[in-house]
């Protein structure tokens, strides 16, 4: 619900990515002033290299939101693939080329997205069952995959690449900005990318206006899929080594942003730019809290406070676009 | 004109109508064949029948692996386990049926479990935290109903947000802290057998008696599947579509509270991270016995058979294997291909 | 549809029936006890029904459950029980555990191991609490129970391998720390843990707590990342550029601490904040040889997985009796028996000189 | 005007086309030929056929039998088309569509151009700059300038039309279909849009116009063709037909026993049911509003509905009926004002209060709103009904048995059994369905939305019959119709919504279906002349 009826200076407010940017804004102000640390190059580039992720796997996500699924596997299905990363490239186990291991990954990922979708479209098998049922298996697959052991000893390139990065800042922040980029130009500027709004705004419709709609599903999945492939190459590499609890709670977050950053969960709404603002957003509670020193009772508060924000966030946000429509139906008449 | 807001909160139930149409659609392409055989007939039961059948198998594949795998008491007693998840599914189907879905009931038995807790050390007297942890069950329930009911938002945003909201709140309520030494005698409310059958096994089968009697004996059944069917149509009705989900989520919630006494006493132990993961294990043994994600259908034997399917596949694989993670691919493994195969085999007309 | 109840449920009759039978079965065993005391009792006839399968080898089986299977520490103990399980021959080794460390499967696997009649169970219970009922039943079974590596409540279990306690390990890393820092140095520490409900972290730090204040490095705060590699890091990189007088890092979890130690590495302050924490040797080697770490703590886990076996088996075979002073463990020797603990040894402080002699 | 002027070989052929829903015959051996420029207009009552042709024609539907081919881009030989929307984009078949068929999270551009976007870059890339120029073209050409950014949602209805006009528009097409073009347009936008067809027919563009407003049909078409229960009744120069023949063959009746006779009869049976009422029950109000309003959609209703009357809501799609009757039903909440139902006033109500008042309510969705269509016959008619059935709380099957079996025979509702989904009813049964449901529990108050949409001519007959027999024994009804013939057969008075206000009442039988048009227009004080 990114437009309203509205004009000037309410308008500008009522815009999603405005308000949460301006949140993110006020939150920062207050924190900074409490500890000026918090205003620092060297914590916000933390908060961007710890947002890469999430940002990389959201926009995956929010394809699949956007044609009225979803899809609850993305963080098995990144536990799987660093698995298999490093069981491919680690110089520990297979030490394959970082040439082969890459792009199989990628293909992996895809691999498994694509499957998803087939099951989503063609197989007729509800997205949240079928992406609920995949989650459950592939944490017990990464498991077997990984043997009970850490892998250790990922090529350093791509270790260095991920820690350090091209002038100062880590592969993963560039990824996750060419990624946006092709995202937006997906969503906002390439044909496919209108047709996924369609698909999910009116189904009907769109197979009325001959869109293959099971095709769009296919290929959100798989880009989700590719994604979330993505995300693991640059930034697993970061963490000290591969363990099976990678990616836990990551498809909650992923569904967290989308869902904050307005995109709505039956399909065909949502803009890219708020939901990019809802991840740095919800990667700033825990710095922010820690900045704010709310020693140790409060931080056993920590996913308390995350809790209550999103809850609030939601009702705000619908107690406000009521309120809008009502107050803008009254200017109309 | 001015669109109301209120079109716009059920474009769920629109994505479900336009799926429904193109089903239809393919229906009518399809030729007359396939409706006059099973749609005339009225036989809803077809998953049921299906569920059972597989269960029939793995219980035999299982016997024949494992000997003295269906020996009765040795299936009772692993039974323990599954009676707080069983309370906890019986709430999910209520809301799945109305095209709902509640995801904080595992966050739900935390919180519940830490007000036990709390309680027991302030009063100690049981009685009063099994009611407080339950009452909190209920508040729990109804904060998500009144949310979800009153502002008319997705109950998936709403239970997502109380998901972690709950959960958040029983760790710092609790400042991780557990609470143990509740009695033996209050133990015995978990452990205890009456014919052989453990209390809260009892108690899951009564409240099932009266939720098959409710779905089936009394309007509420139907209104409840024409909420999940067709929301609006319920509301011209003169359903009253909010109040009911209101209440809906209140059980689930006081569900999640009952569960919660039962998991504190079978553990002794009260803490925070108690229920974790149980959404999706109750979401899973729903929707395996037939219960429509997309809402309308579903029903209570549905839901005990994929109860007990669920179960007697980890137990078996358990059992055979002895691999811990094989358990979580088999579950998973078999919810989406049986879901698939049922799709195809399926007759016309009937979604899962 | 009430129109149709009676039709439809006419039409289930097959099923209907062949769940009544389900049920019918299921009670037509207990009938005859029928009494509400019958856990005991039925677990014993059930070990007994179930025994047949058991014995089929003649060997003595032992079960082995960490607390989260597929972690490099219980693996390590894990290669210590088989090379134990080897050298004995007689003995079945059955090792699993849940892989999500959630105590309830503990006590699901091993009421499980108490219906099919194994001869002895080892615990490494992730909560007592809740494994405690289950392990009183696998008892009243006939089974024997030990635990190791954490200990039970006393009641459940028969002996403790006892390796280390809570407070040993909680003072044991404070004096590394402080040894490490020089013991005059002022300044802040952090703790990071797993999530705020975890029991041994949180005992941990019950016993760190009083250390600390003896000493003069002062607690800052203590995070609760989870069992969340990323959360770990990002959580160490914000202490470090919070706190200025931060001067080391307790990582008392098995992603906390790596975690720790690369965000220290990653900042560039190797050496000026020290890390320290539980862990294998060899997943903290680079750390310790690079400088980051200069003392990780823990016990000889492949050890403690051949003492574990080599109790459970004379436990079983009946060597091994309560009120035993000593007991004989293969390669390890006699091991001194105090009360109802086997001890290990001390704790091992790995440092620079001395990670590479292990390897596990 | 001479059909065919650019050729004689006809661009579409139709030729003996059969289709059928689940059972019930839409459309029998219909053969068509459209001739390149002309406006070819197609007539039928509803559910006479007309949307279904559209849909062959449009590949969203397949026929069961017979073909439909079209001549290829040179004109030189024909092409059998295979039934598939692109089969037919392809052949240059652009439809407009009623019930628009659009994307309302979509800006007007997306709107116009999803499915064949125009793009650079080897397709990869939209072109977008060149989309919204052409955009602006097309909106200037049909005398539109809204902002083409704003999601359609946030559109009016007349607006939305012209987006779905557009998009038939940019198709580079040779056939375009006009479904009910002007049914939300104001007089302005009609006369604007009928001069769009003119230049369209000069540019040799065929176009299948379909309107119930006949006197649009007269000005525009060269042919007419007459539909009616799934088969043609004719097709004739539009200068060999006359209103009156038009009507006939569409109704299958004459046209004086039809519109001369029925306005007689209405006045006639209202003074009966006055009379009669006066003797027999209170003649008192039934329901009555005072100023009933929604902010944004409707402001101000007041009116009153006797008992034993029927009362027509006219005006045109999105006036602002529907919505009155929503509100008063308690579905959608009202603002300001109150409802009085037999001297009991209420000031808030919600739908429980008023179905335990007495009011009952046929929604205008039949399928979406009206019924559950994944439930039997039975459970539809039960669910308003349960209170009348249960014992204690708890269903008696007998009871229900006998209360659904009651409704079957009452109307007639052909279903192999009760136990049927209504899913796989006809439309006609359907709507039996939802009167049988809400009649069962003998109401006070009728509130019926369309309640003869998308029913075929007999059933809309014993609907029409039912209707007057209701109000005959003494039920108040309030009867919403976009069909005007239906409104002045039918009701004792008429009350016209404009814009979500009263703009007339009438005694329907002093007034004529053109000044209650006029007087709907949104621009209704100039569309009186107009229509001169």
């Amino acid at each position: 619900m990114s437009q309203l009826p509205l004009r000037g200076w309410s308008r500008l407010l009522a815009r999603r990515d405005i308000g949460i940017l301006l949140l993110i804004a006020v939150t920062t102000a207050v924190v900074g002033f409490m500890d000026s640390r918090f205003i620092s190059l060297d914590v916000w580039l933390g908060i961007f290299i710890r947002s890469a992720p999430t940002m990389i796997v959201a926009c995956g996500v929010m394809a699949v939101i956007l044609t009225g699924e979803i899809d609850i596997s993305a963080g098995s299905l990144m536990a799987l693939l660093a698995a298999v990363m490093g069981l491919l490239i680690s110089q520990s186990k297979a030490a394959l080329s970082l040439w082969i291991g890459i792009p199989a990954v990628l293909a992996l990922g895809t691999a498994i997205g694509t499957g998803t979708g087939l099951l989503v479209s063609y197989g007729r098998v509800p997205s949240l069952v079928a992406t609920l049922g995949l989650m459950t298996a592939l944490r017990g697959l990464t498991t077997i995959v990984m043997g009970g052991k850490n892998i250790d000893g990922l090529p350093p390139a791509l270790q260095d690449a991920a820690k350090r990065g091209w002038f100062g800042v880590p592969v993963s922040v560039w990824v996750a900005s060419l990624v946006v980029l092709m995202t937006s130009l997906l969503f906002y500027r390439m044909p496919l990318g209108r047709r996924i709004y369609a698909a999910g705004s009116s189904p009907a419709s769109a197979r009325a206006a001959g869109l293959h709609i099971q095709r769009i599903q296919v290929f959100t999945f798989a880009w989700a899929g590719f994604l979330t492939a993505v995300a693991t190459l640059v930034d697993v590499p970061r963490l000290p080594w591969i363990e099976s609890g990678i990616g836990s709670d990551l498809e909650l977050l992923v569904i967290t942003c989308v869902v904050v950053g307005g995109v709505s969960i039956s399909g065909g709404r949502g803009d890219l730019s708020s939901v990019l603002a809802a991840v740095v957003l919800m990667t700033m509670i825990r710095p922010v809290l820690t900045f704010l020193d709310v020693g140790e009772m409060g931080e056993k508060w920590t996913r308390a406070i995350q809790g209550v924000f999103i809850l609030l966030a939601v009702i705000a946000d619908q107690i406000s676009i009521r309120f809008l429509w009502r107050k803008s139906a009254k200017v109309r008449r | 004109m001015t669109p109301a807001p209120d079109s716009d909160q059920s474009p769920v139930n629109r994505a479900r109508f336009d799926q429904q149409s193109a089903d239809q659609q393919q229906n009518s392409d399809s030729g007359p064949f396939r409706k006059s055989i099973f749609h005339d007939s009225g036989f809803r039961w077809w998953h049921e029948v299906a569920v059972f059948v597989l269960l029939v198998l793995v219980l035999m594949v299982a016997q024949e692996l494992v000997p003295g795998f269906l020996n009765p008491r040795s299936q009772l007693l692993l039974s323990r386990h599954v009676w707080e998840m069983a309370l906890i599914s019986l709430g999910m189907m209520l809301i799945i049926i109305t095209a709902g879905i509640d995801l904080s009931v595992g966050s739900t038995m935390g919180l519940c479990a830490v007000a036990f807790g709390v309680s027991f050390e302030m009063t100690s007297s049981i009685l009063l935290s099994c009611l407080f942890c339950v009452l909190t069950g209920f508040g729990c329930g109804a904060l998500n109903g009144a949310l979800i009911s009153r502002w008319r938002l997705h109950p998936l945003i709403v239970t997502l947000a109380t998901y972690a909201a709950y959960r958040g709140i029983a760790e710092g309520w609790s400042q991780g802290h557990s609470w143990s030494g509740f009695g033996a005698s209050f133990s015995q409310l978990s452990r205890g057998r009456l014919l052989g059958i453990p209390y809260p096994g009892l108690t899951f089968f009564a409240l099932t008696v009266i939720a098959a009697i409710v779905l089936w004996k009394t309007p509420a059944g139907k209104h409840l599947s024409a909420m999940g069917y067709n929301e609006k149509a319920a509301r011209f009705s003169g359903i009253r579509v909010d109040l009911n989900r209101f209440l809906l989520f209140c059980i689930s919630g006081t569900l999640s509270g009952l569960a919660a006494v039962f998991y504190v006493a079978r553990f002794d132990t009260a803490k925070a991270d108690a229920g974790e993961g149980f959404e999706l294990d109750a979401i899973t043994a729903v929707v395996a016995g037939g219960t429509s994600i997309f809402g309308g259908r579903g029903n209570v034997i549905g839901t005990i058979l994929g109860l007990l399917l669920i179960h007697e596949t980890r137990q078996f694989v358990g059992r055979y294997w002895g691999i811990e993670e094989l358990k979580s691919i088999f579950v998973g493994g078999l919810l989406i291909s049986f879901v698939l195969i049922y799709q195809f085999l399926r007759p016309s007309g009937q979604r899962v | 549809m009430t129109v149709r109840v009676f039709s439809s449920l006419r039409r289930i009759f097959p099923a209907v029936i062949g769940l009544l039978m389900l049920a019918g079965c299921q009670d037509s065993g207990s009938s005859s006890t029928g009494s509400q005391d019958a856990v005991a009792g039925d677990a014993e006839s059930d070990s007994e029904s179930a025994d047949a399968p058991s014995s089929r080898s003649g060997k003595i089986r032992i079960c082995l459950l960490p607390k989260i299977k597929g972690i490099s520490y219980f693996s390590s103990c894990f290669n210590g029980a088989r090379e134990a399980a080897d050298e004995l021959g007689n003995v079945e080794l059955i090792y699993d555990g849940p892989t999500d460390g959630d105590p309830r499967k503990q006590a699901e696997m091993i009421e499980q191991w108490t219906i099919e009649g194994v001869d002895v169970i080892c615990v490494s219970p992730n909560a007592p609490d809740v494994v405690a009922n289950a392990m009183k039943d696998a008892r009243e079974a006939g089974i024997h129970v030990i635990t190791w590596d954490a200990d039970g409540t006393p009641e459940s279990r028969e002996f403790f391998i006892n390796q280390a306690t809570a407070q040993s390990i909680g003072e044991g890393m404070v004096r590394a720390m402080v040894s490490d820092l020089g013991s005059e140095t002022e300044g802040e520490v952090v703790i990071i843990s797993s999530d705020a409900t975890s029991a041994n972290q949180n005992t941990w730090i019950e016993a760190m707590k009083p250390a600390l204040e003896k000493s003069k490095l002062k607690l800052a705060t203590i995070k609760y990342p989870g069992e969340n590699s990323s959360n770990a890091l990002a959580d160490a990189q914000d202490v470090i550029r919070k706190y200025n007088q931060l001067k080391g890092i307790f990582g008392i979890s098995s992603v906390s601490f790596p975690g720790a130690a690369e965000a220290v590495e990653q900042s560039g302050l190797n050496g000026k904040v020290l890390v320290t924490g539980l862990s294998t040797p060899n997943d903290m080697k680079k750390f310790v040889q690079n400088g980051t770490v200069k003392s990780v703590i823990l016990w000889n886990t492949v050890d403690l997985g051949y003492l574990t076996v080599y109790a459970a088996e004379s436990l079983a075979s009946g060597k091994l009796k309560s009120g035993a002073m000593s007991l004989k463990a293969g390669r390890l020797g006699e091991k001194q028996i105090v009360g109802d603990h086997v001890l290990l040894g001390d704790i091992i402080v790995f440092t620079k000189d001395n990670i590479d002699h292990y390897d596990f | 005007m001479e059909a065919g002027s650019h050729s004689n070989r006809p661009l579409i052929e139709i030729r003996g086309i059969c289709k059928s829903y689940t059972g019930v015959v839409a459309l029998s051996d219909v053969s068509l030929s459209l001739m390149p420029g002309e406006v070819h207009a197609l007539c039928g009552e509803n559910g006479a056929g007309k949307s279904t042709l559209i849909k062959l024609l449009a590949g969203t539907v397949r026929p069961d039998s017979g073909s439909i081919s079209c001549l290829n881009e040179s004109l030189s030989h024909e092409v059998l088309l295979s039934g598939s929307v692109k089969a037919a984009e392809d052949a240059g078949i652009a439809v407009m569509h009623q019930e628009s068929t659009a994307f309302p999270d979509l800006n007007a551009v997306d709107n116009i151009y999803v499915g064949r976007e125009l793009t650079v870059g080897y397709g990869l890339l939209l072109n977008r700059s060149e989309m919204r120029r052409r955009t602006h073209e097309l909106l200037h050409r049909l005398g539109e300038h809204f902002s083409i950014d704003r999601p359609l949602r946030e559109l009016s209805l007349a607006q939305r039309q012209m987006v779905a006009l557009a998009r038939a528009l940019s198709l580079k097409c040779r056939l375009l279909i006009m479904d009910e073009p002007t049914a939300s347009l104001s007089m302005r936008e009609t006369q604007r849009l009928m001069l769009l067809v003119r230049q369209l027919r000069s540019d040799g563009i065929c176009v299948l116009y379909v309107s119930h407003r006949l006197e649009e049909v007269f000005e525009l078409s060269d042919r007419i063709t007459v539909l009616r229960d799934g088969r043609l009744v004719s097709t004739r120069p539009t200068t060999e037909v006359t209103r009156t023949s038009l009507i006939h063959e569409m109704v299958g009746r004459d046209l004086e026993t039809l519109h001369g006779v029925s306005k007689s009869e209405s006045i006639t049976a209202g003074a009966d049911s006055h009379t009669g009422l006066a003797a027999g029950r209170a003649t008192g109000t039934a329901i009555e509003l005072t100023g009933l309003t929604r902010i944004g959609v409707f402001e101000d209703i007041s009116l009153s509905v006797r008992a034993g009357e029927i009362v027509g809501l006219s005006g045109l799609v999105g006036a602002g009926r529907s919505e009155i009757a929503r509100a008063i039903f308690g579905i959608d909440p009202c603002d300001f004002g109150s409802i009085s139902i037999s001297g009991k006033t209420l000031n808030r109500w919600t739908t429980g209060d008023m179905i335990n008042a007495g009011v009952a309510f046929v929604p205008e969705d039949r399928q979406h709103e009206g019924l559950v269509l994944q439930m039997s016959v039975a459970d539809n008619i039960l669910m308003t009904n349960y209170k009348h059935v249960t014992r204690t709380g708890f269903i008696s099957a007998r009871a229900a048995h006998q209360l659904v079996d009651d409704q079957v025979k009452r109307f007639q509702i052909r279903a192999a059994s009760s136990g049927l989904m209504v899913e796989f009813l006809s439309g006609g049964n359907q709507q039996k369905v939802v009167l049988g449901k809400w009649l069962a529990g003998r109401p006070r108050v009728l509130i019926l939305d369309e309640p003869t949409r998308g029913v075929d001519v007999g059933a809309k007959h014993q609907i029409h019959e039912l209707i007057e027999q209701l109000a005959g024994e003494g039920l108040a009804v309030l009867l919403i119709s976009s069909e005007l013939p239906e409104l002045l057969r039918l009701s004792h008075r008429l009350i016209v919504i404009r814009e979500g206000r009263i703009a007339g009442e009438f005694a329907s039988g002093n007034v004529s279906q053109e000044e209650i048009l006029a007087i709907s227009l949104p621009d209704a004080g100039r569309s009186a002349e107009s229509r001169q």
